[in-house]
């Protein structure tokens, strides 16, 4: 029967195996079940010498199928059930080998395909010397930015909304301390009977250094419910005015922040 | 800027890029929209192909790259002898042929039409980057759906899925119901 | 072969060489003379240079090759590195217009003018070239002094910092208010 001596290996699986005995035989797919095809297939699966673990169980279910659909063909047939659930499994293998052998066939086309395609070349990316990368900023005009500024100078006058965890350092609290400070607002505020304006705090050429740490003071005091800073309206300017102005001595066992800062 | 203009700048990108460069990054640095793109490039094309240049234009749904007029390839072979990248196995290229005509699909279909697992073969064209995973399927274990890469088109020398030869037939998923004779004529036509 | 064939096939071996080819080495693939050679070389460049095509022919005695023409290389930068467009965030701009005003300024005072640390605003707008360093501050640690930079006033579209708006103004380090009723008239007549 194998007059010829070919290798399991060249099929890509039972479905190719089955196709190529049915055009060895010139048969149509349909009269697959009415040929010798079943036997040949048997034979030469059995028969191969490189039926190794790997493919061996794809083409012995085939085979396994094959037998099944030939054992039924032999017996008188079963009564039918009502319902058709499975498909008759003649039909079913009929059908796979058909649409395998469908795209089998479309396969050869593409592998054309591709061979034409391989005769297109591309090049490879040029080496391109880049400057580095930059990133543009959108808007911003210096409108944007006065705006900002006064929305920062309006927040510091609100003062109060302040995350005071964020000033860490330069506070130099050998020159100008919290505590100080609070004892020049609280005498400020005696003097002028329990109100003053943010800015008389401060002298007119006052170092920076002691506006922060005066603001700090403000602060401390705010906090403490010493006095209170209202704003007439928006913009407006900051009023201070004492509530309950207390001794220094009260906050003797209590760290100011620049205090709680060097401590670190 | 004008069209020439715009596309001799098309022309100086593609020639550096090399490789294919997504319509989409080419909107954005003309800004033109995806239509006007997409009109000019086949515009483009089109061009480059009357004058019979030495380039031209590969353009698919999401990219567009410089390639070689396979007309002068002779020369190109003469004069560079380029290595021919290997081609497909018979299994690969199954496989790939499914995935193409019937996308997006799972491996356990991919199997039931070839006959045989085809783990290997899958995860062969997945490394290669000619197909890759486009969602889960909505039943029992949710497997992979597989389809094709902007990639694949490239090595066909397609521009869309159905440039393929019988795309129409054969991504039909129930084609199966043609009777063998027609079938063949069908595809004996190609 | 005609002519126009030729400049067409000679087209593709440069694109697909991308690099130079010895024009000895066209002549053969060709087979025509060197003279024939450079003079269809020399007519090509013309023509692709007064057509400001995307790629120029680069000759030398020796060899050529397909170079991208340099007046389109600033769409080649964007597309292969493009730069990211962001807006000033609140953050940035609160730290920039402090520095502005109030330069040289050190990152302590800008902290407690915002009242939030500024860190990574200051850095990100150092690496960006809008502020920068000019010298350290005598107090203890030393701390670093920031400045705009040209750039800022570049990008503000400001000659000096003085245009800025009430500069006089605001730029005193003694303000800690905003600007009263009648300094504000000035402010809106901005």
């Amino acid at each position: 029967m194998m007059a010829y001596k070919i290798s399991i290996k060249q099929f890509d699986g039972p479905l190719d195996l089955l196709l190529h005995l049915i055009e060895k035989a010139e048969l149509d797919i349909r009269d697959v079940f009415v040929s010798e095809i079943t036997s040949q297939y048997l034979e030469y699966v059995y028969s191969a010498e490189d039926l190794d673990l790997d493919t061996a169980s794809d083409f012995l279910t085939m085979a396994a199928r094959l037998m099944y659909i030939k054992s039924r063909s032999l017996l008188p047939k079963p009564p039918r059930e009502t319902d058709e659930e499975e498909e008759d499994p003649e039909e079913l293998l009929i059908r796979q080998l058909r649409e395998y052998k469908a795209y089998k066939q479309a396969s050869q086309m593409l592998s054309e395909l591709e061979k034409d395609a391989s005769k297109v070349y591309t090049k490879l990316p040029e080496e391109f010397i880049l400057p580095p990368k930059e990133v543009i900023f959108t808007g911003g005009t210096p409108t944007e930015l006065y705006y900002a500024f006064c929305e920062l100078l309006h927040r510091a006058e609100q003062g109060g909304a302040r995350d005071n965890k964020a000033l860490t350092h330069e506070v130099t609290p050998d020159i100008y301390t919290v505590r100080g400070c609070m004892a020049e607002i609280r005498q400020m505020l005696r003097e002028k009977d329990g109100e003053c304006e943010f800015f008389e705090l401060f002298e007119d050429d006052a170092p920076k250094l002691k506006i922060i740490v005066m603001f700090m003071a403000l602060l401390e005091m705010l906090l403490r419910q010493e006095i209170a800073i209202n704003q007439s309206k928006t913009f407006g300017k900051l009023h201070i005015k004492a509530l309950e102005l207390k001794d220094g001595e009260a906050y003797k066992n209590v760290k100011m922040m620049d205090e709680v800062v060097s401590d670190e | 800027m004008n069209n020439t203009e715009l596309l001799n700048a098309l022309e100086c990108v593609l020639f550096v890029s090399g490789e294919p460069v997504l319509i989409e990054e080419l909107c954005k640095l003309f800004d033109v929209t995806m239509l006007e793109m997409t009109s000019m490039l086949s515009q483009a094309s089109k061009l480059y192909e009357e004058q019979d240049r030495g380039v031209l234009l590969h353009i698919t749904e999401e990219s567009v790259q410089l390639v070689s007029n396979k007309k002068y390839s002779k020369y190109v072979e003469e004069l560079l002898q380029p290595t021919q990248s290997r081609t497909f196995s018979q299994a690969l290229l199954e496989t790939l042929t499914i995935v193409a005509y019937r996308q997006p699909i799972t491996r356990a279909e991919i199997d039931f039409i070839r006959g045989v697992r085809s783990e290997y073969s899958v995860s062969q064209l997945m490394k290669q980057g000619f197909i890759k995973e486009c969602g889960r399927k909505d039943i029992v274990g949710k497997p992979q759906l597989l389809c094709t890469t902007d990639k694949f088109l490239r090595k066909f020398g397609l521009n869309t899925l159905s440039d393929l030869p019988n795309y129409d037939l054969l991504s039909d998923p129930n084609r199966l119901s043609l009777p063998d004779d027609d079938e063949k004529e069908l595809i004996d036509t190609v």
